[in-house]
């Protein structure tokens, strides 16, 4: 196995090859590499994926069109929301199901505290990895009130299942929209703590600062996507630039990386991206919530067998990671013919074995938590 | 159909009364003691004077002699678990607090009981040691840790004569035996035959010999102002007063304490300086293939050094065991005329007693806050701070420190007044410390609870 | 012996191993340590429950990164062929007593995935199974209590029948 | 840009290489290009002003066995000029070769791994071509249309006993046990007092 991955590498007797996962500590999940380091400084770091694969495009093909949307929800356990979202949309361009504005406000709505609560894990284990316990449970607690938001309006914690072709399952509950608003009083108030807790911590910065450069064309070149290219210098955010839903309605910015504390493109670039996007989710979700125009929630006549006429259709979501795609191929029957997600961790994934040279075995952790990559979507 | 055996379920008032129980009785029953039976290792003192016997005389002196210190020692060491064990659920309290958590809280009062649970456990558990270890060293490597780790007691001080032995070298001497661990750690990560082990063990290896010379160097800064080796002798050149701490009276012991406190925190493998057993990195380093009782010894002495780190800097630099009014001259008249003290003397004991294991905690809690608080570095930046910061630190420390002394041996005024500049200064810092501390935590909308421990 | 012991249970000897074994048992309840074994969905509840609101650290029950501390693995999400014999593996190099629990309808039954080519339909295909929790993904109370039923057996149960039995020829002690 | 825009684009340079479906009345439209001209074509739509597709958004596969192709299909997007295209390739479903894009987009290195894994596809000029998501020693394509299922791995099956089966023998015969000592009971009602010794 081992001789099998590391094909690509020159190997003398000087490096040791160490087996990093799929059970570690800091892999995020089940994903392996196999590090060739020379000392604490490694040679090559190869991702060995698929511990999670679950053949999740295979069973869209045997579930209906409806069916499959519990599966989507796995895709991206992290921030269920998004593949929801990124399928359901895809369906709708391809059947020309119109979604009623409503839905597409608490779309926006249900999909931005995803991308907080994400951004809050992803962080979260990111200071874990570079030794700081606390921030992560930190984290973890405001994501907590997160939860019982998104429970309080779909009933489940973690695999929402939200979306549904053609709008959303359930309008907001009773008083959902106040609980809601203290939250986000409260949460701008937490993520001044937080930067204070951890962003700016020196050895935080020295950490992450000029680590694991990526440069922007680089990122374009591998196919980053979502806060890794941004982190990168790259300006693009698909809820901005391609708008889909209720996006235009809403004024946000989209940070970019410029070099916070070092280089364009490092580890801390790529982490303080997704802090002030986590700022910025909480701006959408306000706008979105003292905006919100009454209506359906459903588009109407959406058949419970829904048959679908041959076609394919492409849709792209910005999801917690980046860009997610989903595409869909009908044959004209009341099943998908191929389901594909294209999902960010994927590409991210790729991009490891061409940065980690030259990098130390720290650096390597602090590099896999700045991509915030999350098993499932690489496998799927 | 198994039995279920219940154990009576306690009140929870009795929970409280046996938790704090056990939690001042086994530390304290086991310091008397060792406090009863020191004397009688010293049998000029106790046998001649108490008993009226000649020990020369005795058939077998040497061998009474000898069971007396291995039963000395075998407490001393009971005496080490218990407090190292104390501080683990001390440490996991504080943390839990930190992560807005409310941690350990089954067993016992506040989960008081919890190390004990633990260390049972661990000694059931499989004394596991891998086919392809090295399994003479395997097996050996905690012992090494546990030894550096036992005989630092030896010349601890925890009150005015509550010593085990007050060595003329002691400082000396804690710093060449706190040494062994790391040969333990390089064992425990060679023998164990598994890459992250040996991660470990290197990384220990380089961070502890490193660290030791900043360490060093920084420790002779109190000696040449008591200008002596032995703990006690260091806390007797101190006062009771903040401003007579070696730490406040001279700038430079100052710095040398701090230079001290984050030598010690990497000696003792604590974040920021963390790397050998990185979780996130190494999974658990060089502990990574123990398992069973041979864990806990590292477990133990992992945290028994945080209380060994934090008495060794209350002595050094905050005046150790010294209780403010209370000189020598009062010890000596409390003392009596007796061969064995009056109850005053030993009333006065159990007060330095307190006033050190007070300095100790207040130390301890800082090493705990900064663990919690802060990430990791890489191992370059570690090294770096060492040979680029702090052994150059110590060094102009230790230098001025030199000069220091021949224009106090001058001006013995100076030290009085730069005593009380540093406190003030401190107690200014501590202030403001607290008013920021204060409105971080109004900034995030919330408040001070301390009713919730 | 064990037979002797479950019907008479009066005999002196029997009576003391069992007061010796309440005394083990509680230190051995409140002192669980889990191994992190966060495989997919379920990881992030896992994360969860050690948390601030479930805490899982109340019942003395902390995370530990390497097998051989652990004392219980927390089999958490779906399992596929390809990690399912990197769970054993796991599974092999914990030290005894050791206990799993399978967390979730992935890791009990293959759960949602039944329809997959790749997934492994149940953890207790490859390693025994002592507490299996219900859910997709089961909530932090759900996997507390999977946790407390997990004490329950300890407590229930000798140390002394939990002992791996010594590998003949080896030389391990 | 819209597709038949960059349709006309490519026709003045590629000829018949590249050809368009009609666009279907709702979903994506895309174009057709020969195997061979694959990576000419597509540094052609990289480099070229007003072009610029620096972004290859996806790279994935469909199988069709009625046709008894592969198409490989590529989606293509411009970060400046924000409009995207979709290429396809077919490929014989016997012997599926195409040719590798990693010289024009790095990031095609791990699709077509993932495509090579799931689909058989065998990308030319592709660096590393091995199986990406499954272990090495699987057997088969399993997104293509006709995959069987192996029938578990390495001795772990793949079979669920449904517990209900289990549940209702156990009803079943709890029940029988019950009508078994239900019904000789009346007939046996006088040594009603001898029956606990017996089960004793």
């Amino acid at each position: 196995m081992e001789k099998l991955i590391l094909r690509r590498v020159d190997r003398n007797n000087e490096e040791m090859i160490l087996n990093f996962g799929p059970q570690h500590p800091s892999t995020h999940g089940v994903i392996n590499f196999i590090v060739e380091t020379d000392g604490e400084v490694l040679r090559k770091a190869v991702p060995d994926v698929g511990y999670l694969h679950r053949s999740i495009e295979k069973i869209g093909e045997v579930t209906g069109w409806h069916g499959f949307m519990p599966f989507t929800d796995r895709i991206d356990y992290v921030a269920a929301m998004f593949p929801n979202e990124g399928y359901a949309t895809a369906v709708e361009r391809l059947t020309g199901i119109e979604v009623p504005r409503r839905a597409q406000y608490l779309r926006a709505i249900s999909c931005e505290l995803a991308r907080i609560a994400s951004h809050l894990v992803s962080l979260g284990t990111m200071s874990m990895d570079i030794g700081a316990f606390t921030p992560m449970l930190h984290g973890i607690r405001e994501r907590e009130t997160i939860n019982d938001l998104i429970e309080a309006l779909c009933g489940a914690r973690l695999t929402y299942n939200y979306h549904r072709i053609g709008g959303v399952a359930f309008d907001l509950p009773e008083g959902w929209k106040e609980r809601t608003l203290a939250f986000l009083d409260h949460f701008d108030k937490f993520l001044v703590e937080f930067d204070r807790l951890i962003s700016f911590n020196e050895i935080y910065v020295r950490r992450l600062a000029n680590v694991a450069v990526i440069t922007g064309k680089d990122a374009v070149d591998y196919g980053l996507v979502g806060p890794n290219l941004r982190g990168s210098g790259v300006d693009w955010d698909v809820r901005r630039d391609l708008p889909y839903g209720a996006y235009d309605d809403f004024e946000f910015a989209v940070p970019v990386g410029q070099g916070f504390k070092g280089t364009v493109g490092d580890c801390y670039d790529r982490y303080y991206c997704r802090c002030l996007e986590m700022g910025e989710s909480s701006k959408i979700v306000r706008q979105a919530l003292l905006q919100l125009p009454e209506g359906e929630i459903m588009a109407p006549k959406v058949a419970r067998n829904l048959k679908v006429e041959a076609g394919e259709a492409l849709s792209r979501v910005e999801s917690a990671r980046g860009e997610m795609a989903f595409y869909v191929v009908a044959d004209g029957t009341n099943k998908a013919y191929r389901v594909r997600a294209r999902t960010g961790s994927f590409t991210a994934m790729g991009i490891i074995e061409s940065a980690s040279p030259g990098l130390m075995i720290a650096d390597l952790v602090a590099l896999i938590a700045s991509l915030d990559v999350v098993a499932p979507e690489i496998d799927r | 159909m198994p039995r279920t055996p219940k154990l009576p379920k306690l009140s929870p008032r009795a929970v409280v009364l046996l938790t704090l129980a056990l939690g001042l009785g086994l530390p304290a029953g086991l310091f008397g003691a060792v406090l009863v039976l020191s004397p009688l290792a010293q049998p000029d003192f106790f046998v001649r004077a108490v008993l009226g016997h000649d020990p020369a005389t005795w058939p077998h002196a040497h061998l009474v002699y000898g069971l007396v210190m291995a039963l000395l020692a075998f407490m001393l060491i009971n005496f080490g678990a218990i407090i190292s064990g104390m501080t683990v659920w001390w440490e996991m309290r504080v943390s839990s607090r930190m992560q807005s958590r409310i941690g350990y809280n089954r067993a016992g009062a506040a989960g008081f009981f919890q190390w004990i649970a633990d260390a049972v456990k661990l000694l059931f558990k499989e004394d596991l040691i891998p086919a392809e270890a090295d399994g003479m060293l395997f097996r050996a490597a905690p012992y090494f840790v546990m030894t550096g780790f036992a005989l630092t007691f030896v010349a601890l001080p925890f009150g005015e004569s509550l010593i085990a032995a007050d060595l003329n070298v002691g400082i000396f001497y804690l710093t060449a035996v706190t040494a062994l661990v790391v040969v333990g750690i390089l064992l425990a990560g060679w023998s164990s035959n598994s890459k992250w082990a040996l991660f470990g063990g290197m990384r220990s290896a380089a961070q502890v010999v490193s660290y030791e010379i900043p360490a060093g160097i920084a420790l002779m800064v109190p000696v040449l102002m008591s200008g002596t080796l032995s703990m006690q002798g260091i806390i007797r050149a101190q006062g009771a007063w903040p401003w007579q701490w070696h730490a406040f009276t001279n700038p430079a012991a100052a710095v040398a304490f701090v230079l001290f406190f984050i030598s010690q925190l990497a000696e003792g493998n604590r974040t920021p300086f963390d790397l050998p057993e990185a979780e996130s990195e190494l999974v658990a380093g060089y502990l990574s293939e123990y398992s069973g009782f041979r864990f806990a010894l590292y477990f133990l002495v992992e945290f028994g050094n945080l209380w060994v780190m934090a008495a060794i800097s209350a002595t050094l630099f905050f005046g150790g065991w010294q209780v403010p009014g209370v000189g020598p001259e009062v010890y000596a008249a409390a003392k009596g005329a007796g061969a064995v003290p009056a109850l005053g003397w030993w009333g006065l004991q159990l007060l330095s007693m307190v006033v050190m294991v007070a300095k100790t905690v207040v130390v301890l809690n800082v090493i705990v806050w900064v663990r919690w608080t802060l990430p990791r570095m890489r191992i370059d930046q570690m090294m770096n701070l060492c040979w680029k910061f702090l052994v150059p630190s110590a060094f102009v420390a230790f230098v001025f420190t030199l000069l220091w002394q021949l224009l106090v041996a001058r001006a013995p005024a100076l030290g009085l007044v730069t005593g009380v500049v540093l406190t003030g200064a401190f107690l200014v810092t501590l202030i403001l410390f607290g008013r920021q501390v204060k409105a971080n935590i109004a900034a995030a909308g919330d408040h001070v609870d301390l009713t919730n421990w | 012996m064990a037979k002797i012991d479950s019907e008479v249970g009066g005999d002196v000897t029997f009576f003391h191993t069992s007061q010796l074994d309440q005394l083990i048992n509680l230190a051995r309840e409140n002192s669980l340590w889990y191994l992190l074994f966060g495989l997919a969905c379920c990881g992030i509840e896992l994360i969860q429950t050690g948390g601030p609101r479930a805490d899982l650290m109340r019942f003395g029950a902390i995370p530990r990164a390497s097998p051989r501390q652990a004392d219980f693995m927390i089999v958490a999400g779906t399992l596929t062929y390809k990690m399912a014999e990197r769970a054993k593996l796991l599974y092999d190099q914990m030290s005894e007593p050791k206990y799993v629990i399978s967390m979730g309808s992935c890791a009990n039954c293959g759960g949602l995935f039944q329809l997959a080519y790749s997934v492994c339909k149940g953890v207790d295909k490859v390693v025994p199974v002592d507490v299996y929790v219900p859910g997709c993904p089961p909530r932090p109370e759900a996997l507390t209590e999977g946790l407390i039923r997990l004490q329950d057996k300890v407590r229930n149960e000798r140390w002394q029948d939990k002992r791996r039995a010594p590998v003949q020829g080896t030389g391990a002690a | 840009m819209t597709t038949s825009e960059i349709h006309d684009l490519l026709k003045a340079r590629f000829g018949e290489d590249v050809s368009a479906a009609p666009p279907p009345p709702k979903g994506d439209a895309w174009l057709t290009v020969k195997a061979e001209r694959l990576v000419e074509v597509c540094r052609f739509l990289k480099e070229t002003a007003g072009l610029e597709f620096d972004f290859c958004e996806d790279l994935t596969a469909v199988d069709w066995p009625k046709r008894n192709v592969i198409e490989v299909v590529v989606h293509l997007l411009s970060y400046k000029l924000k409009h995207s295209l979709v290429l396809k390739v077919e490929a014989d479903r016997g012997s599926p070769v195409v040719p590798s894009l990693y010289p024009v987009w790095k990031t095609a290195d791990w699709f077509e791994r993932e495509v090579y894994d799931l689909f058989g596809v065998t990308f030319t000029g592709h660096p590393d071509l091995r199986r990406l998501l499954l272990p090495d020693d699987w057997v088969g394509f399993p997104l293509r249309k006709d995959y069987a299922e192996q029938g578990g791995w390495h001795g772990i099956d793949n079979v669920r006993e449904n517990p209900l089966v289990e549940l209702k023998r156990l009803d079943d015969s709890a029940r029988a046990e019950a009508a078994k000592s239900a019904s000789p009971a009346p007939a046996a009602a006088p040594p009603a007092t001898p029956a606990p010794t017996s089960q004793a």
